[in-house]
């Protein structure tokens, strides 16, 4: 009988205390007058807590190689969508 | 009735060179369907079933071999020919974006279901558009509602036209007649409604249509009066109190943004300094000036852009 | 019944019936991702167009209890990786356990977030309600709150639709109807709590950090 | 047929239209789809004999000009999400998608019988929108007009389209899983008939486009009830940015049009010309290219819009990629009649005409993205012309060879080939006689959408109303062959064609279960050649 891996329950504490100490740097980095750069690295840490509830909740860690295409096929055509509009508005 | 024409008129100098691209991918497009037809015909009668063809196969390493040759062969042959239609058709159409510095501006409003249309000498037009043979037109456009398209089929153009926006077109005529203008952007109702004529006349027949227009005003005197009367004068007047950017010898020049940036005070640039006067503030002014989106007809607009250009021509023609 | 623990007629064993529920799963999860994706691209694009506006406008919602409900919805998914967890070592009790407290967390967010929507409604900042905004940019400032109060909107929805499913797997979890054999509709489920949650992470710094600083 | 085996078809598993309403047979709910779409194309087609009466003459005396508006409006939304798109999908693609990988029924059988319910549910929507008075947006639904002017159904079609989005998305992805994880022992990956690849390839189109329609009709119902949004400038939004989002969907969705047309024709040239089709694996790369590329092309809807003239050459230079696989396809076909040994039955008509009425179809669509030409033939007949040659003279096309192909095994019953040969060969002429002067009106400038017209226009005007006469009878007289056929027609056998395919191994109709034993698979697709026998 295959089944999922069942990863041990500490993993999913210490990615949540991961995912908490993103969402303190983040509120923090945001009050620091970082000028663009401050977009990006909001951005930039909501993609990494993504990834981390993905990769250890949604366990694409342990998942088929497809599973892992499905998920990026989504965020791959979200980035079509807007970097395409982008390149009429950003042209104007 | 047996008037059927099957190719429109050509009246522009664009005109004919969208008809040489439209030839030549007339006859690729015949070419490559004729090839289509002919070969499932040839095929059809010579392998039919029961027909005595040969159809013995050669091996199949070397047939998988042949195979790859002609589907790489049907792949970058006309690949090679899309970059060379691509790269004309885009020349032809930046040419089309890119109005000449001489042209003669006309100013257009679109609204449910009609054109308005005015000179800078102001002589205004309702669907009908007069101008003289073989001088760019420049027309700027813009819509009083939703979004209509200007399409005159004799120049082979057309350009949608957008609210809250200005959109250019133009053309240089060459051919004397009158032509139809279609609305070609659905916008409700009487969209088929929305129709009108170009006429093209000799220039001087076209200066003598002018001479006895409508226009007892210039489009810049009514909007020098426009630009009282909405109050503009009050901080952009000569003699106002208010820290507000000088207007004259303004437009066509770029303009330092406040936090960084120039733009070129064009009519969009007018436009929008007006609708969303906070967007591109001039560097060193305070953003106080109040918005006037929903406040002023977009004909007024064009009437008071109209006069910011025509300040422009006051100062290098008089004041230095 | 799929169901049941029995498999499927249409597949051959439960691997089969699992994978196959695993991959559609994704790629539901995909289409959502484009569904919320529609509302960020407008969102990027106006943003782009009015970056004062939308900075001056974020700094209108209310960070401390939108950063508390982030924390909220992020131990919510942590519950609720330990509930799929406890649903496949057999453990129904600590598995009914943490799916109520991924239902309590996510009621909490709604409440929370009703309380936000409450204040935002005094603050008088409800488009087409009660919108009136005297600061430059009051036009542009309406559009960010219009986009704020239509994501977080769609999104609550979505967390409403993942607390009833929640509610559903702990009603069956009590009539014993998983094991460590068969555990697909609360794995199921969980994946699409998460999926809520990842939409969230990118809305918290959009809708609240715009130019904190 | 003995009471026995008719108890074991799956036609025989119920009679009762409960037994119908609530089964979860992908075979049984294809026949639902088809009894559904089929009612669909019948009042799409009503208001399209209307708007071609209409047009006979100049002026506009047939009906009023808002009519004609909502006419036109319901023909294109009918036609676009409740016929064109579910219709070789949810029809050939529910009966044939299991049949043909070897599995007992789709991965989700209840998810399939939900979507068609959804389909229904929205279908419902839409008529009442239209008997309450009907929409004039387009099928397009451009704002401000759809959020602002128009005072018509805007916000009930606007429902009606977001809810059978869900059908679509419910298919594909039963699609996509069933695919991936059903297939029989043996059928990997290349041994796949191509008609399974274009399903494959138009389920990632729905999956991953329909979503961003939903939620863009959304926005827009929202922005017209409550006067707030970010599509109508005097609001303060950008009427392009709903174009945008717009055609991310719409220009994929014509692909989720054609893709499965060219399924369809790769099973029907290869069976009739007894080949292998030629350059399998490219056929096969080329729906995905095509599924793939057709995402990045949409702003070619918008070279007039007021689009930044820089992105639209980007849009223009991605268009002519696309185009790529599509000649492959075209000309994989035609190779793929040489050294064969052709028969001319009904669908082999239909496909054939398929391919030439597709290859001019994608032909004209290069002229459209050539910049500079498109600027003159934008928003006019010339691309009315050429999206209907895609969509009807290409994808109605082959549905209807399709349907003439999979007939005997859905219904386990001959039609009469002679009418089915006469019909296609109406259907041919007519639709060329019907769209043929379109595209001389368009470079006339002729504009679409336009209920009066300058008088110059008439004579080939008429020619394309009297085409559509016989178009509309070509398209009636399958119902009455096909009807008949049902009560009189010979028993079909398995496999009257003598195809490779599995769908012919199983007898017709399929048993419930589709296989009495799950087939094991040892060849390639389109081993004709190797059995050939004169």
């Amino acid at each position: 009988m295959i089944s999922h891996p069942v990863a041990p329950a500490r993993t999913y504490v210490l990615v949540w205390l991961g995912l908490v100490t993103l969402l303190l740097l983040t509120l923090g980095s945001a009050y620091l007058p970082l000028g663009w750069l401050n977009g990006v690295v909001n951005l930039a840490i909501a993609a990494a807590k993504a990834l981390l509830v993905m990769i250890f909740f949604m366990h694409l860690r342990s998942s088929h190689y497809v599973l892992r295409l499905a998920a990026a096929a989504g965020f791959f055509w979200l980035a079509i969508l807007i970097g395409l509009s982008l390149s009429d508005f950003l042209a104007r | 009735m047996w008037n059927v024409p099957l190719f429109p008129d050509r009246a522009s100098s664009l005109a004919a060179r969208v008809d040489v691209l439209f030839f030549v991918w007339l006859a690729l497009a015949t070419l490559v369907a004729l090839a289509v037809a002919v070969l499932i015909v040839f095929f059809s009668i010579k392998y039919r079933r029961g027909s005595s063809a040969n159809r013995a196969t050669a091996p199949e390493a070397v047939r998988a071999r042949r195979d790859r040759r002609i589907e790489l062969a049907w792949i970058f042959v006309p690949l090679s020919l899309f970059f060379v239609m691509f790269a004309w058709a885009a020349e032809l159409y930046y040419e089309h974006a890119a109005p000449p510095g001489d042209a003669i501006d006309v100013y257009v409003v679109g609204k449910q279901w009609m054109w308005k249309l005015e000179h800078a000498g102001g002589q205004r037009e309702i669907d009908e558009l007069h101008v003289p043979a073989g001088r760019p037109i420049r027309l700027v456009m813009t819509s009083e509602d939703v979004i209509h398209d200007f399409f005159m089929p004799v120049f082979r153009i057309k350009q949608d036209v957008l609210p809250g926006r200005y959109t250019i077109l133009w053309f240089n005529a060459t051919k004397a007649g009158d032509y139809h203008v279609f609305c070609s952007q659905y916008c409700g109702t009487d969209h088929s409604r929305m129709i009108g004529h170009v006429v093209v006349m000799a220039p001087a027949a076209f200066e003598a249509w002018l001479a006895r227009g409508n226009g007892a005003q210039t489009m810049a005197t009514r909007g020098a009066e426009r630009f009282r009367q909405y109050g503009c004068s009050g901080c952009h007047g000569a003699n106002a109190s208010v820290h507000a950017p000088k207007l004259e010898g303004l437009f066509g020049k770029p303009v330092q943004l406040e936090g960084g940036g120039t733009v070129t005070a064009d009519e969009r640039y007018i436009h929008d300094s007006v609708m969303l006067p906070k967007k591109e503030v001039v560097a060193g002014y305070a953003p106080i000036m109040p918005s006037f989106q929903g406040q002023i007809a977009e004909e007024d607009l064009l009437d008071i852009v109209e006069y910011i250009k025509s300040l422009h021509d006051a100062r290098e023609g008089t004041v230095r | 019944m799929a169901d049941s623990a029995i498999v499927a007629r249409q597949f051959d064993d439960a691997a089969q019936q699992r994978t196959a529920a695993d991959l559609g799963i994704w790629i539901f999860l995909a289409t959502e991702i484009l569904f919320f994706g529609a509302l960020f691209a407008a969102y990027t694009i106006t943003r782009i167009r009015y970056p004062e506006a939308f900075a001056i406008a974020s700094r209108l919602t209310n960070v401390a209890l939108g950063s508390v409900n982030t924390g909220v919805l992020l131990t919510s998914s942590l519950t609720m990786a330990l509930a799929v967890r406890a649903t496949k070592l057999g453990a129904r009790k600590a598995s009914i356990a943490f799916m109520s407290a991924t239902v309590a967390l996510g009621l909490a967010f709604l409440a929370i977030k009703g309380i936000e929507y409450y204040l935002d409604y005094t603050g008088h900042l409800v488009p087409a309600l009660n919108f009136s905004y005297a600061g430059p940019h009051a036009n542009q400032v309406q559009i960010f709150f219009y986009l704020y109060f239509f994501m977080t909107g769609v999104h609550s929805l979505h967390m409403i639709a993942g607390i009833c499913l929640v509610g559903v797997m702990i009603a069956m979890a009590s009539r014993r109807a998983f094991s460590p054999a068969y555990y697909t509709p609360v794995e199921l489920s969980g994946m699409y709590w998460h999926l809520v949650d990842v939409v969230w992470i990118f809305l918290y710094p959009l809708l609240y950090l715009v130019a904190r600083s | 047929m003995t009471a026995a085996t008719a108890h074991r078809t799956y036609l025989g598993a119920g009679f009762s239209l409960w037994s119908w309403l609530s089964s979860v047979d992908h075979k049984r709910i294809a026949i639902l789809y088809a009894v559904s779409i089929t009612v669909f194309f019948f009042i799409g087609g009503a208001a399209a004999t209307l708007i071609r009466m209409e047009l006979i003459t100049p002026a506009g005396d047939l009906v009023s000009a808002e009519t004609y508006n909502k006419l036109f409006t319901m023909h294109g939304v009918i036609m676009v999400w409740f016929f064109l798109i579910p219709s070789i999908p949810s029809t050939l693609g529910n009966f044939l998608v299991p049949l043909m990988i070897g599995a007992r029924d789709l991965a989700f059988p209840r998810l399939n019988l939900a979507s068609w319910y959804l389909y229904i549910l929205g279908g419902l929507f839409t008529i009442g929108a239209l008997v309450a008075g009907g929409v004039d947006t387009g099928w397009t639904f451009y704002t401000p007009f759809s959020t602002m002017f128009s005072n018509t159904h805007v916000i009930a079609v606007a429902a009606g389209v977001f809810i059978v989005g869900f059908s679509s998305i419910l298919t594909g992805i039963n699609f996509i899983v069933t695919i991936h994880k059903m297939r029989a022992p043996g059928m990997t990956w290349f041994r796949l008939p191509l008609f399974i690849w274009s399903m494959y390839a138009s389920s990632i189109i729905f999956v991953l486009a329909t979503p961003v329609l939903a939620m863009t009709l959304f926005l827009i119902a929202i922005e017209r009830f409550f006067g707030v949004g970010v599509f109508d400038p005097a609001l303060g939004g950008d009427p392009l940015l709903f174009q945008h989002l717009f055609w991310f969907y719409s220009h994929p969705a014509v692909y989720v049009m054609i893709l499965p047309a060219m399924g369809v024709a790769s099973e029907i040239i290869t069976c009739f010309a007894r080949n292998r089709v030629f350059a399998y694996r490219s056929m096969a790369y080329a729906v995905l290219a095509i599924a793939i590329i057709g995402f990045l092309v949409w702003g070619h809807h918008m070279f007039v819009s007021g689009q930044s003239i820089y992105a639209g050459m980007m849009f223009s230079l991605l268009s002519f990629l696309v185009a790529i696989p599509s000649a492959i396809k075209v000309f994989n076909w035609t190779a793929t009649l040489y050294k064969g040994s052709i028969s001319f039955d009904a669908p082999m008509l239909y496909a054939l005409g398929f391919v030439g009425l597709f290859t001019i179809g994608g032909m004209t669509g290069l002229f459209l993205a050539s910049l500079a030409l498109d600027v003159h033939l934008h928003d006019t007949y010339f691309v009315v012309a050429h999206f209907h040659y895609i969509i009807v003279g290409g994808a109605v096309m082959a549905f209807l060879g399709g349907i003439h192909f999979w007939w005997p095994k859905i219904t386990g019953r001959i039609y009469s080939d002679g009418w089915a040969r006469f019909a296609a060969i109406l259907v041919f002429f007519g639709f060329n006689l019907t769209f043929f002067p379109q595209f001389i009106l368009g470079y006339l400038g002729m504009p679409r959408r336009y209920h009066e017209y300058p008088p110059e226009f008439q004579v080939l005007n008429v020619l394309s109303s009297a085409g559509a006469s016989i178009l509309a009878i070509g398209y009636l007289l399958p119902l009455a062959y096909l009807f008949w056929s049902l009560r009189y027609g010979a028993a079909a056998g398995a496999n009257p064609w003598r195809a490779k395919g599995l769908e012919w191994q199983t007898p017709s109709p399929p048993p419930t279960e589709n296989f009495v034993v799950t087939p094991v698979i040892t060849e390639a697709p389109y081993a004709y050649a190797e059995s050939r026998n004169g």
